[in-house]
């Protein structure tokens, strides 16, 4: 029951924060001074062609009319058709989204189960050689952009010093996003090595924190094991702390996709994004941007969650 | 920004005009213009990358970016085309004969036994449809044909033949039917329809923009079935993901190859560069009515200050050649005796001072949609440094630059494809042009005057000396900087055979024509 | 006064004057503090007065594009003909003023919020942070797409972004800085003797979250470095062929295999520059935990 | 001591890892089964490194250098960690000082006490097991219900943590167990209840405890032995009437004397000073430079330990020389103007917090010139009325009155003469300083902020410091570079600055050690004699109300018990409220007596 209600609460919370995100989305592209008739139709389009254009497509309604169709369409799954080719968004969203929430969910299923790995280890060989090697090397992994790192791996990887995984990654159109995994390793790669530093760091301060409390040294004085203190004691109370930061890491993968994307040619949302943003393809912006914002709210909905579920302390006080 | 230089242009080659006489003479049949034709083997699949986004389209007679040049090539077929020598043909082309009556009037017959990808022949009832659809001012699709045709100067004569009679007389109207986008579709055809039909050597098997299309053997292809069974052209995000796959052989061809890549490709002896010569070309345009242009001295102050040989280096790497503020360099009228313009920057700086217009500063607009334009802008700035004029670079995006602003700039850049002379005035140099940018001719010309006589003039002598005439006056006066033209770069793996790197309007080899006679030798 | 007081010396004579450590002395005991600074002043260095070292021009044509041996120059041309070592040397002020810019407004207004509302509590804390959240919801990367490619890519839109993407990040650490130091009884001294919120705010809050602000912002400056080059990356610079280490990355990507200077000695840059921050980060926040948990131990 | 000894250390020596300073060195003590050693010493000494050591156990940092121990004859320090492991948590537990923290947030109670068992393979299958928790759990007086094992820390009470802590340490039938400091934290009801807890199991289990602490009073109950340490060395050790009723050694004659009891009017008398921290310890004697006994001897050589009686044993030249030691000054005269007004009235007060009450109708006065000590269990709302009168805490209803004048809620709203004429001093010396500024400018900032110039400001600070007996010279340091009750002087300075009417002082010595609390204790009544203060003292520690208060007023849930004089309710009490909070203070007087 009282767990319903706070994720009831939570979930209220989204929605709001979906809601003026929708806002913003809205009177952002509402802003737009380029006109998404021309963007789209290109220099050859006569007077009647952009009039037709904004006919077809609403843009001739009122302000607070053309938000209300966008959110009954966006409730009713329907969000509405892209400017370039007049197909239904879902149409020629659907397998990107499929795709890139596979890159997400293989990313995550790699970067968190290593960064816990990871930043454990540190912590229980603190100042020591590993964690300085780990610390000096993911600092320097951390701080390099994506599109550096992603460049190096295609050089070192696939053209230039070894030609070993594929340059880019190709997944034909309708088939599922696992259908080239060996295109998928080094998109993987770059997002992990992207990703997991962030969050290895934080479990190990996390860590750290915790064997370094009185309730694991008094296990040590209990006479138990050092495995049953680190697995027993120290983890499950390390944990809650770094599930934000995972969900912040999957959120940030989602919109964070397009240089990732652009490197290896995924056919994603990220790219699709680019594109839709260059072409002023407003209906996809914007269903791309609450996709993402989505997405971002129920990450955080699962880790507050995950971190209520570890934490008998918030899980108690609910029942 | 995208690179689909020529995109939404029609692309015309010089030459043609030479035909126009004796149009009827045809060479039908003739192969000989590729090298690796006859024989060779059957099957395989051929990938090639393009740049393209999920803004991409197919239709059989109009294009958005470069990417759907290609697709429509492979599936549609125009009614005339160009040899490799820029003269009129038949050769790859839908019409057994056009017959010039007059310079307002011609009458196209179709070659018998073609047939639809879906078996229908293909008949008069199509080639009117087609006129139709190219001018249906909804669609918007041939704007420079609309003002010399309209539905009601089609009659069907017979099954295969058509009597067209324009509103007013117009030599070039034969190298509008050789453009690549004057194509046949079927009676009925739209953009939407789920099976996209053509007499192309190739069927369209799918479609996903931003993502492939792959097009299959057409069996029945009236000039013999080819010899690929499979064509997949691949859309890449940027170049740069474009070349990578290349270079790690996940593709076997890539359009517009950057130039960057040049090198590359020519060290690597598993792949062949192909560098071919085109008449595209990318000017500087100033509006001839607009201070401080309006003023002569200050235009031909500006032509004297790029150093075009440096532009050429700089903005293409090379790969192009110095232009002389003059286009239509593949057309047989194009002016070779004209003294070539050199950079001048002392003459520039008294012409100005002249002008009263010494520490001039003034915006120059560029495009951030079109490669090339940003940076070509730059590099003129850092050039009028030099004379003391102060250029800023105001890069806009694309949707904004070509929306209401556009031909109204005062100072800007541009791009146009290959074109002959005569189609090129009527896109861009007379008031009711196309895209007017430059707003010439002055008001106190008669080159405009002279146009319609040399439009309606079917004899090339007496036409080539009113396009002199018109050709000097803009060489001294007008309002386009043409610094150079600019080739078109491709490549592909050794083993892919039958493609050829000649003068072309289009990027390889004219896509191979189709990649009609393109096979791996694997 | 006092009873039985025997004086004891150490009392009767104070140790000289001693500012407790502050964060940055004790961080720069570490070595990864001082490898993070000289490669940030050699960096900056770069930035700033790289300019005046540069053989050429910033635009300047100085042979064939993308050729690794041209006469005159060092490591060659880039994609537009210019020298890759004298593009490199003057690419490097703008990113570092934009970023620092950008992280700069928003400390100022993130710290501001973020005390606010750990001070006053209650609805207001509610309201503000609940506002930091949803801004945090918004994709950062497609804000910036968006509003570059509408309003084109100017200096000042840049920062504006930046810095509104970062204010939420810095305002809830902030937040949570402050908030058990708003409970330590200085403060309640400081409300007792009627000392305005302002003040409060000012004087006693902020010195005393300024450790983990530190780290954060240093934190938040490799992060901008990081946003702005991958913005150039993604052709977004604030003027045309402007020399910008992460535009340079963009523009030269194409010849990697040709003229591989182009891409990595800004690369290279960025990465240097980067790393150097993450470095003083790392030492600082290695030093502030260590200092609070010796105030701790008290 | 012979055969039945069970805890046996000798000559422990215990360094800060790799710089070879001595934490703790010649530590030599005996515990016998059944027995209970009190460990005393000041903050700092080494209780709580030799306490560990006793596990074999020493903190990050710190190594065990030499000496060895030995618990029923079996030899502890030379074994390896997997033997350690076996009899950590069997034969030898430990019982930490904060249970709020040592429990495992994340592991419920019944599973914390069950996998010591576990792993030490008590009994023989889990049923037995689990039959022993329950069991144990009985012995600590908790319930031993499915309900109440499933129960997570959090959700017990203080004490009930503590006897949790008891429970585990219990479980499997240790010989020795170590109890560092178990109760501090806890209010006296329930301390009372968890000694007279360890001291049944010791007594019926014959275990040997431990027991860490530096509450005399506490000591005084439950040991049979008293060890005194300063500065890593025992100084003196002997059973506890000894040590209590003929203390050789000059530093546990001042401990003694520092500490408050209950039953007995004698002033706290101080100590001033630091213990010399590891690695700044004299050649010579450790407490040669706090000794007023001191001689050249003391300064060159740390005396041996010798024995006074037979198993009392001393470690100084001057043992048992020098005078009782005496308050310099007479008790507080107070003047007792009953016709003057009251300096501070409170009036029918309720507080709350965001609607729900915990101050009930509150009503006193604080008569000019006197102090009055605000008493009651920890969540009777003390702290709550004091910030309220502070105008630090601005939810609460009634009327206080400040000479005669209605105080507004908050400070805020108050005029600058009525907040600089009510100061405040809190509880925790090292919270109510700002750590940033230095000891000068705190305490002129309350003159700073009232308007004065800085030249003012800082000579009125330097006066003031004069004044809590610290020179001026440390109007230049920072906060931590003092020790505890230097930072409490300044605060009682920074509140003194600009010459209040009324000083409250909320727990103001709680987080002190007892030497140095009895100083603090000796500066308040020397200042509101000298200034004639009026005083709100709010405290839980009822023996210090002795020293100090004129008045007492007793605070249960938030209403007021009992009020009077400090005499008359100390010693009469009324209600029996207040007769049991008495009765559960441990008087070291009484403990003597009863034996
Ligand atoms: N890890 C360590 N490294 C160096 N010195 C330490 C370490 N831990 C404790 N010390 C020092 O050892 C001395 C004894 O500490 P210990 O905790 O045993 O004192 P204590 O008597 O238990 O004090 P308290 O009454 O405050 O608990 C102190 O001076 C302390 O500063
Ligand atoms: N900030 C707060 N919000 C809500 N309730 C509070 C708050 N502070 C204290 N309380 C509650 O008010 C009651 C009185 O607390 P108060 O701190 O005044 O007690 P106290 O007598 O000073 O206790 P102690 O001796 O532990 O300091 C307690 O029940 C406490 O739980
Ligand atoms: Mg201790
Ligand atoms: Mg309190």
């Amino acid at each position: 029951m009282g767990i319903l209600k706070l994720v009831l609460r939570r979930l209220a919370l989204g929605v709001l924060t979906l809601f003026v995100v929708s806002l913003a989305v809205f009177l952002l592209s509402q802003a737009l001074p380029s006109d998404p008739a021309r963007a789209v139709l290109g220099r050859e389009a006569t007077e009647e062609n952009v009039a037709a254009f904004r006919a077809q497509y609403g843009l001739d309604q009122p302000m607070i009319k053309q938000y209300t169709t966008w959110i009954k369409g966006l409730l009713s799954g329907e969000p509405g058709v892209s400017y370039s080719n007049g197909e239904p968004i879902m149409d020629f969203l659907g397998d990107r989204i499929k795709n890139s929430l596979f890159l997400m969910f293989m990313g995550s299923l790699i970067s968190i189960p290593l960064s816990l790995l990871i930043g454990s280890y540190a912590a229980l060989r603190r100042d020591k050689t590993f964690d300085n090697a780990n610390s000096v090397s993911s600092l320097i992994l951390a701080a390099m952009p994506e599109f550096v790192l992603g460049a190096f791996l295609v050089v070192l990887f696939a053209t230039n010093v070894w030609n070993i995984f594929p340059a880019t990654i190709r997944i034909r159109p309708g088939e599922p996003p696992w259908s080239d995994m060996k295109g998928m390793i080094l998109p993987l790669l770059t997002l992990t090595l992207a990703v997991t530093p962030y969050v290895s760091r934080v479990v190990r301060a996390s860590m750290i924190e915790v064997l370094e409390s009185d309730y694991v040294e008094m296990g040590r004085l209990k006479g138990l094991p050092e495995r049953t203190v680190l697995w027993r004691h120290a983890m499950p109370n390390a944990i809650g702390p770094t599930f934000q930061v995972m969900a912040l890491n999957v959120a940030y993968m989602a919109g964070g996709v397009v240089v990732v994307e652009s490197l290896f040619n995924f056919p994603g949302i990220g790219l699709a994004m680019r594109d839709a943003v260059r072409d002023v393809n407003i209906p996809v912006v914007q269903f791309l941007a609450m996709f993402i914002s989505f997405i971002y709210v129920i990450t955080n909905l699962a880790a507050d969650i995950g971190t209520i579920l570890v934490t008998p302390r918030l899980r108690t006080r609910l029942s | 920004g995208s690179d689909e230089e020529g995109a939404t242009t029609e692309t015309t080659a010089a030459g043609g005009t030479e035909t126009t006489a004796g149009g009827t003479e045809t060479t039908a049949g003739g192969t000989e213009t590729t090298a690796a034709s006859g024989e060779g083997k059957k099957g395989g699949t051929l990938r090639v990358a393009v740049v393209g986004s999920t803004n991409d389209i197919i239709d059989g007679q109009y294009i958005v970016a470069k990417p759907d040049q290609f697709r429509l090539v492979m599936g549609w077929e125009p009614i005339l085309c160009y040899d490799s020598d820029f003269n009129i043909s038949y050769e790859h082309a839908l019409a057994e004969n056009v017959e010039t009556v007059a310079a307002d009037h011609y009458i196209i017959t179709l070659k018998s036994g073609i047939k639809w990808h879906n078996g229908n022949p293909l008949t008069a009832d199509d080639l009117i449809y087609s006129f139709e659809r190219r001018l249906d001012p909804d669609l918007g699709l041939a704007p420079a044909l609309s003002q010399l045709l309209d539905v009601s100067g089609l009659t069907k004569v017979d099954d295969l033949t058509v009597d067209i009679k324009l509103k007013q007389p117009a030599v070039t109207f034969l190298n509008g039917l050789a453009e690549y986008t004057a194509t046949i579709v079927p009676k009925g055809y739209t953009r939407e329809d789920a099976e996209q039909i053509g007499t192309g050597p190739f069927k369209l098997k799918s479609f996903t923009p931003g993502a492939e299309s792959v097009h299959v053997r057409n069996d029945d292809y009236w000039g013999g079935a080819p010899l690929l069974d499979e064509v997949q052209i691949i859309d890449f995000a940027d170049a740069a993901a474009a070349v990578n796959a290349f270079t790690s052989g996940q593709v076997d061809a890539i359009m517009d190859l950057p130039y960057a890549q040049a090198e590359a490709v020519k060290g690597n002896g598993d792949l062949t560069l192909m560098v071919s010569e085109a008449g595209s070309w990318l000017p500087i345009t100033m509006a001839i009515d607009q201070a401080p242009f309006d003023d002569v001295r200050v235009r031909q102050a500006m032509r004297l200050i790029p150093n075009r040989e440096q532009m050429v280096q700089q903005v293409l790497s090379g790969f192009g050649s110095v232009g002389n503020d003059m286009y239509g360099k593949l057309d047989g009228s194009y002016p070779k005796d004209l003294p070539q313009r050199e950079q001048d920057i002392e003459a520039a700086k008294a012409l100005l001072a002249e002008a009263g217009q010494e520490n001039l500063t003034i915006d120059l607009f560029a495009p951030d949609d079109t490669a090339g334009l940003p940076e070509m802008a730059a590099a003129f700035a850092e050039m009028a440094k030099e004379a003391g004029v102060t250029v800023n670079v105001k890069v806009l995006d694309g949707g904004t630059y070509w929306g209401e602003q556009y031909t109204k700039y005062t100072f800007a850049t541009s791009f146009w494809g290959t074109r002959p002379y005569l189609n090129q005035v009527a896109a861009g140099s007379l008031k009711d042009a196309v895209y007017p940018e430059t707003h010439w001719p002055p008001a106190d010309s008669d080159f405009a005057d002279k146009y319609a006589a040399a439009i309606a003039e079917t004899d090339q002598e007496k036409r080539y000396a009113l396009i002199k005439e018109m050709q000097t006056e803009e060489y001294e006066d007008g309002g386009n900087i043409i610094w150079g033209f600019n080739n078109l770069l491709d490549a592909h793996a050794n083993y892919v055979m039958g493609l050829e790197a000649r003068p072309n309007m289009l990027n390889l080899d004219h896509f191979g024509r189709g990649m009609k006679r393109v096979w791996l030798d694997v | 006064m006092s009873t039985v007081d025997t004086p004891p010396p150490t009392a009767a004579t104070p140790q000289p004057v001693r500012k407790p450590d502050g964060v940055f002395k004790v961080a720069l005991r570490m070595w990864r503090t001082r490898i993070g600074v000289v490669l940030l002043v050699i960096l900056v260095g770069i930035a700033l007065f790289g300019p005046y070292f540069a053989p050429y021009g910033e635009q300047e044509f100085v042979g064939q594009p993308n050729t690794r041996h041209v006469e005159g120059t060092l490591l060659g041309t880039d994609y537009f003909g210019q020298d890759v070592l004298s593009r490199a040397l003057h690419g490097g002020r703008s990113i570092l003023l934009l970023a620092v810019a950008s992280t700069a407004l928003a400390l100022v207004f993130g710290v501001a919020i973020g005390l606010v509302a750990a001070y006053n509590r209650g609805r207001l804390d509610d309201v503000l942070m609940r506002s930091m959240d949803i801004s945090l919801a918004f994709p950062q990367l497609l804000l910036a797409l968006v509003a570059l490619t509408t309003i084109g890519p100017e200096p000042w839109l840049i920062v504006a972004i930046v810095a509104i993407t970062t204010t939420p990040r810095i305002a809830r650490i902030t937040r949570g800085a402050a908030v058990p130091v708003v409970e330590r009884d200085f403060v309640g001294a400081a409300e007792a003797l009627g000392e305005s919120r302002t003040r409060i705010l000012w004087s006693e809050l902020l010195p005393n979250v300024s450790g983990p602000l530190l780290v954060e912002a240093n934190l938040r400056l490799t992060y901008s470095i990081g946003l702005i080059a991958s913005l150039g990356f993604l052709g977004f610079a604030t003027r045309v062929n402007a020399a910008d280490w992460g535009l340079m990355v963009n523009e030269n990507r194409i010849a990697l295999s040709v003229q591989p200077w182009g891409t990595v000695l800004p690369a290279i840059a960025i990465a240097l520059l980067t790393v150097g921050t993450g470095l003083i980060a790392d030492g600082l926040s290695r030093a502030s935990a260590g200092i609070d948990r010796a105030k701790g131990d008290q | 001591m012979s055969e039945h000894v069970t805890l046996d250390i000798r000559d422990l020596r215990i360094e800060v890892d790799g710089t070879g300073n001595d934490i703790v060195d010649e530590v030599t003590l005996q515990v016998p089964r059944g027995q209970v050693l009190g460990l005393v010493g000041e903050s700092g000494s080494g209780k709580t490194t030799v306490g560990l050591a006793v596990l074999g156990h020493a903190r990050k940092g710190v190594a065990i250098s030499s000496g060895s121990i030995e618990i029923n004859g079996r030899a502890l320090l030379s074994r390896s960690a997997k033997d350690l492991r076996a009899m950590r948590g069997s034969l030898v537990t430990y019982v930490p000082q904060d249970p709020s923290m040592s429990l495992n947030p994340a592991l419920r109670i019944g599973t914390q006490i069950l996998e010591v068992l576990e792993h030490h393979g008590f009994g023989s299958s889990q049923q037995e097991r689990r039959e022993r928790v329950e069991q144990v759990m009985t012995e600590v007086a908790l319930p031993n219900d499915r309900d109440f094992l499933r129960r997570y820390p959090h959700q017990l009470s203080g004490g009930q943590q503590q006897r949790v802590g008891l429970a585990m340490a219990f479980a499997c039938r240790p010989a020795v167990i170590v109890l560092d400091e178990p109760t501090t934290g806890l209010d006296v009801s329930t301390q009372s209840h968890v000694l007279a807890t360890v001291r049944d199991l010791c007594h019926q289990h014959g275990v040997a405890a431990l027991y860490v602490t530096h509450d005399l009073a506490v000591v005084a109950n439950l040991a049979d032995r008293v060890a005194v340490m300063y500065a890593g060395r025992i100084v003196e050790q002997g059973p506890t009437k000894a040590i209590f009723d003929n203390a050789q050694h000059p530093y546990t004659r001042h401990l003694t004397a520092a500490a408050p009891d209950i039953n007995s009017d004698e002033p706290v008398i101080g100590l001033r000073g630091r213990a010399p921290a590891p690695g700044k310890r004299p050649a010579g004697c450790a407490f040669a430079l706090r000794c007023e006994l001191v001689t050249d001897e003391c300064r060159e050589q740390f005396p041996v330990e010798r024995p006074v009686l037979r198993d009392h044993l001393v470690r100084c030249f001057q043992a048992g020389r020098g005078e009782r030691l005496t308050p310099a000054q007479t008790p507080v005269s107070v003047r007792r103007d009953s016709e003057s007004a009251p300096a501070l009235q409170i009036r029918h007060v309720d507080a709350a917090y965001t609607g729900h009450q915990v101050v009930h109708d509150v009503t006193f006065d604080v008569p000019r010139g006197q102090c009055v000590a605000l008493v009651g269990e920890s969540g009777s709302g003390k702290t709550t009325l004091t910030r309220s009168v502070g105008g630090l805490h601005r939810e609460w209803n009634g009327e206080i009155l400040l000479d005669g004048v209605a105080l507004a809620r908050s400070s805020r709203d108050r005029p600058t003469a009525q907040r600089l004429s009510i100061q405040y001093v809190f509880q925790n010396p090292y919270s109510s300083l700002h750590p940033r500024r230095t000891v000068g400018e705190s305490v002129s900032r309350p003159l700073r902020v009232a308007g004065a110039s800085a030249r003012e400001a800082s000579h009125a600070a330097a006066e003031m410091l004069e004044r809590v007996s610290l020179t001026a010279a440390y109007a230049s340091r920072y906060p931590d570079q003092l020790s505890g009750g230097e930072r409490q002087r300044v605060a009682i300075a920074r509140a003194l600055v600009c010459k209040p009417s009324v000083l409250v002082c909320d727990e103001v010595t709680s987080a002190l050690d007892v030497l140095v609390q009895a100083a603090v204790v000796e500066l308040l009544v020397g200042l509101q004699r000298d200034l004639g203060l009026s005083m709100l003292f709010v405290t839980h520690n009822l023996p210090l109300v002795r020293s100090l208060a004129q008045q007492v007023v007793v605070l249960a849930d938030g209403k007021v018990v009992e009020a009077g004089p400090t005499e008359q309710v100390l010693t009469r009490p009324e209600q029996e409220y207040t007769q049991r909070l008495l009765a559960d203070t441990p008087s070291i007087a009484a403990a003597l007596a009863a034996d």
